[in-house]
């Protein structure tokens, strides 16, 4: 298994990749909550503690030439796609400079002409568009290109994902959908959100592939993630990728939490899967205790740099703002009211 | 050869097509069956491969359309009727019209809505959606009233780099009628003067343009010269030439089949108040529909929505203030 | 089985009641088409033909206490729900007598207070007030009783219909959502609706129960329709109802839907719904052609009567019209515009 | 003792919830976890099965609850934010709007919408969407701006046998305060002069109220009086009230947090010109919001909406006229 190649990188580089954006996600996490904490962020910050393992695969598993789009707690995902640390840093800080340059925030991020969808906060919403660039594509003429659309499992009570996923699979369109069933939709249980034994159980449902995985353990996240965007390239349309894990965090920093339960915290569930990953490349000999120090600090310094540089960027102006939205000088109204 | 409003519309499409690559359309019972009112008919044929059923998910269409536009491509959508963009609103308003400020990234789509109001059509296939769509900032809202701005605009529309929201009027489709298709149009933002006139400015935009030219003609037999200004797009709105209209004729009558609690009559009115208040000689009115659903009776609904005969009457009362 | 009782009717005395609402919804239907042909009707006429079977198997299957939400192609049920022809006909007709006061026509009507719902025509859009009159209903400790929601193959690509299964899922109300799959959504055929191989495939996603039937025989229709009826009623939760058939006419009586294929109607999905159950009857001794052709003089009786009685009455009078769209009379903003 | 217009809104439903056994809530979140504000904190625990959790599905949310309304009860919505209600549009404004006109059976639904900007929210967590929905029949736009109406509004909402779209603004929640909840108010669809003033009106609502009344603070310094009038409810809309104050001061402002094309300020301004034509000594002027979507950084955000500041200025250009 150790020889098995995931594109042009051995498994064993796969997961210390995989392992190091994880790393780095969950730190630039920690950061953003501290900032939050010291008020140097307005609004929300939203982590990924958790989901690290599962988000990261899915980035991992990408190309850049591949589309991606992430959502609130995909930090780790982000980055294994190729995003910066100054991006995500400039976002949340509203630097002029940030890909948003301050007109949005947080983890509405991306760079579309790349492939990379900036989120808009109405769950769902991103999957159909998702497929609208891998529809273009397929027009072009382009192909052995995916699309990975990540939600949560409450999500998947919106109408948008219902309408996208038919839409992929009448269109047999390469897309992954990606579900993160964390257990909650911001304090709603499972049992509150669908009624089915398992929601890789609608797959059916839509004539496409599912795909069940433990999102505590790195190994099956890359492999089961690895294997269904494999599947979507090769022309088996779209796959439904389930993943089960707990929020390790409150739904944002301004969340305690305090109605996730002991049980589920204990559960095999809930278990961190940096933990996991650790243990892991520990027990393989890929890596030890030293080396994650390294990496650690290696980590925290790049963060450090970004939250320093973004800082003392200038803000956006409001005087040199282009206060219109859009693209078509000629048609902006220009009256001032 | 005579072409109507509808031919216009897909010869409009037909061109955008065969001219620019990167036109596809995509909507429910677009393709072989040619639309709902026959708008695309033939075009599948035409164009193979770039005219597309869609399910019954007007949500998932816009974001496709807008994923597409990132892709470059320039989707023409097709509501069946504007009243279903209600299912697509989320798409519209929070996908559509914020990705360029956003991004910067442009997002060169047209959403094609069938509007207004014919007999029998009821409160779910009549309603008139331009000033909701207006109200957001992203979107270009355009609303032709002839055979000629019809096919001229809505090649304007796929041409944009921004959302167009193309209101084209139902009760318009069949019976206008143009000897031939335009090669020159005026630009988008650029109302029309319909018919000039010196004793009073109506105001309008789309089918209620030729009920307020029957009104300016049955004003006409009482000595009055009413002019008659379309606006055309309701978004960006000309105020302009509005106000130089104004100017003229010291009267300002709006009018408008959307509903009456804000919309396109309220804003041409608090412009005009703005911006040429001493202009006036007596105090702007709106006629707009009635503050209910669109009826399905005959009876109900040519009392709902303004005609000839409630524009002639109710500019006959500002001319004598 | 002719002895088994559904309700406090035979199984034979349904039969019978079902065959003879289908012919009164077979020939309303045709009388509207005809008025439509004669310039009578403004707007649109649509027609059941084919479904008939199905619609009357879920009205009879249905008590007076029950909540039934009929969608274009349910005369049939609607009458067998209780409906009076005069009703259909004034709402054809636009009469201010009529449910709807000449305000809403064709299909759009109903009587919400009697639990028997007008639809809107947005798709998908009243499965969800079904849910809410269970909902509604459960609160106030009635129990027993059973929502029937009636839909397209083409309206389950809306994300109302998905919201709403799911909602009644989580809630487990007792919903029978009938999927009547025409092959056609317009001019649409499955193919580009859906990519499932069956639509009853997607109850698992929902945790509901599944039936599948074909729409074209009306014992098969009255026997699953009853028992998902049943099955709901008794406490088991939604019930997802797929009926295989075939629309025997045009979307509306504009379209000559020359879109579908002669294998199509040639194939036993193309049967007449109507015509099986006539051949159903005699080969079982439950009728003959003479009790047909009474049963028919009959129901083209009370339909002419209908017709000329709504002819008879008045169209509303927009100068008697209460313009205003609020029930609450001192909320209503006076001035004209 | 002292409330904030959060707690009034909590009180209010608490409130309802015990005099009336018709009345529940369902939203995201709203049972034991209380809300994503905590609006709907403990009314869970005080009222059993009363209070529930929903899937995040809004446009069944509302289906849900027009189906209960049908039944007699007398449902109330929480959207989580006001921006998440175009995902229910449809069943606002096509199912629930429409169904007393259509059926004359009632539709009291109560629809809870958090909207307005505050810093840091972005383009998704702070619209204005008062006009869109005022624009639609059969809906009535509440838009209560202090602690009071806060409370006795949201009573009405939920006493009136109509929908009701209740805009209430998170930038008030939790900074503005009063001593204690009234228990008499000012019937729904009367203004509320909120400062008296001779020199200029300013008609306005929501927290833009707050906004006004700082403006007229300073504009007090340099010797004007200014009147502000709060609308507290936009659909129906108090004219007589606006206009009578205008009347008193020749001198109109209208001041908005939502976009500029169209909406409450155009309505107002249509109607006073239409009305009261001779009594203004100066156009009537606006103030909104910039025509973009809401910007997340707190510098951005506080130019894109109009702030005490802007207003004054404008105020000031206004009574200069
Ligand atoms: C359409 C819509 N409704 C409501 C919200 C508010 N909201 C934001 S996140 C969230 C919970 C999402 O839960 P889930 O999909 O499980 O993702 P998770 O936060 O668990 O990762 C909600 C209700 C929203 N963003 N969009
Ligand atoms: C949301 C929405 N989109 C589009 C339409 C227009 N429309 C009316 S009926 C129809 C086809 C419905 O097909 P199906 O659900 O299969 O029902 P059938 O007509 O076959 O009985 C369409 C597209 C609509 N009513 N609602
Ligand atoms: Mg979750
Ligand atoms: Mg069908």
């Amino acid at each position: 298994m150790l020889h098995t190649v995931s594109g042009s990188r051995t498994v064993v580089e796969t997961q210390l990749a995989a392992y190091r954006y994880m790393l780095r996600a969950r730190l630039l996490d920690e950061k953003f909550a501290a900032l939050y904490r010291a008020g140097k962020i307005h609004g929300g910050v939203f982590l990924g503690r958790g989901q690290e393992a599962l988000s990261a695969a899915i980035g991992i598993s990408l190309k850049k030439s591949d589309v991606f789009a992430p959502l609130i707690r995909d930090a780790a995902g982000r980055l294994a796609f190729g995003e910066p640390i100054i991006d995500a840093v400039r976002t949340y800080l509203g630097s002029a400079l940030g890909p948003m340059r301050g007109r949005d925030g947080n983890v509405h991020r991306g760079r579309p002409q790349e492939g990379y969808l900036p989120m808009i906060s109405h769950l769902g919403a991103m999957v159909s568009v998702v497929n609208g660039i891998l529809f273009a594509r397929r027009m072009k003429g382009i192909t052995g290109i995916v699309g990975a659309a990540c939600l949560g499992e409450g999500a998947t009570s919106t109408g948008a994902f219902h309408e996208s996923l038919n839409q992929a699979a009448v269109e047999k369109l390469p897309l992954v959908l990606i579900v993160a069933n964390n257990q909650f939709a911001y304090s709603t249980p499972t049992s509150s959100q669908f009624a089915c034994a398992d929601l890789a159980n609608k797959a059916t449902g839509y004539g496409v592939e599912a795909h069940a995985l433990d999102g505590t353990d790195f190994s099956d996240c890359l492999e089961t993630v690895g294997s269904a965007v494999a599947r979507a390239r090769a022309g088996h349309g779209p796959q439904l990728v389930v993943a089960s894990l707990l929020r390790l965090c409150g739904h944002g920093e301004h969340d305690d939490a305090g109605y996730i339960l002991p049980e589920q915290k204990n559960s095999p569930m809930g278990r961190d899967c940096l933990k996991v990953a650790e243990d892991w490349l520990q027990k393989n000999k890929l890596a030890d205790p030293a080396q994650f120090a390294v990496w650690r600090s290696e980590a925290i310094r790049e963060i450090e740099e970004a939250v320093a540089q973004a800082q003392r960027e200038p803000a956006p102006d409001p005087y040199e703002e282009k206060w219109s939205a859009l693209s078509s000088e000629h048609l902006n109204e220009l009256r001032e009211s | 050869m005579s072409i109507t409003y509808l031919e216009a519309i897909r010869e409009a499409q037909a061109h955008a097509l065969r001219d620019d690559p990167r036109v596809f359309i995509y909507g429910q019972d677009v393709g072989a069956f040619g639309g709902a009112f026959k708008a695309t008919k033939n075009l599948q044929k035409e164009f193979p491969g770039r005219v597309l059923d869609s399910p019954i998910s007007e949500d998932a269409m816009i974001g496709l359309a807008v994923g597409t536009a990132i892709e470059g491509m320039r989707p023409i959508i097709e509501m069946q009727f504007a009243d279903f963009s209600t299912v697509a609103f989320n798409q519209i308003v929070n996908q559509a019209s914020t990705l360029f400020w956003r991004t910067n990234v442009p997002c060169p789509i047209t959403v094609r809505l069938p509007f207004g109001g014919t007999s029998g059509s009821g409160p779910f296939h009549s309603q008139c959606l331009e000033a909701i769509y207006a109200h957001y900032p992203g979107l270009v809202v355009m609303t032709p009233a002839t055979v000629e701005d019809a096919y001229s605009m809505l090649l304007s529309a796929v041409a944009i780099d921004d959302p167009v929201i193309f209101c084209e009027h139902k009760f318009l489709y069949y019976h206008l009628k143009a000897e031939k298709l335009p090669s020159e149009a005026l630009p988008i933002g650029k109302a029309r003067i319909a018919r000039e006139g010196r004793d009073l400015t109506i105001v309008t935009y789309s089918a209620m343009v030729h009920e307020a030219l029957a009104a300016a003609d049955e004003l006409a037999t009482e000595g009055w010269q009413v002019e008659v200004v379309d606006l055309r797009s309701i978004k960006p709105l000309d105020t302009d030439t509005v106000v130089a209209s104004v100017a003229r004729t010291g009267r300002l009558l709006c009018v408008g089949e959307a509903w009456p609690w804000g919309g396109v009559t309220a804003e041409v009115i608090a412009r005009v108040a703005a911006e040429s208040y001493g202009l006036l000689d007596a105090p702007p009115q709106r006629l707009n529909a009635k503050d209910t659903p669109v009826p399905y009776h005959p009876n109900l609904w040519a009392a709902h929505r303004p005609t000839a005969r409630s524009v002639a009457a109710a500019a006959r009362k500002l001319i004598r203030f």
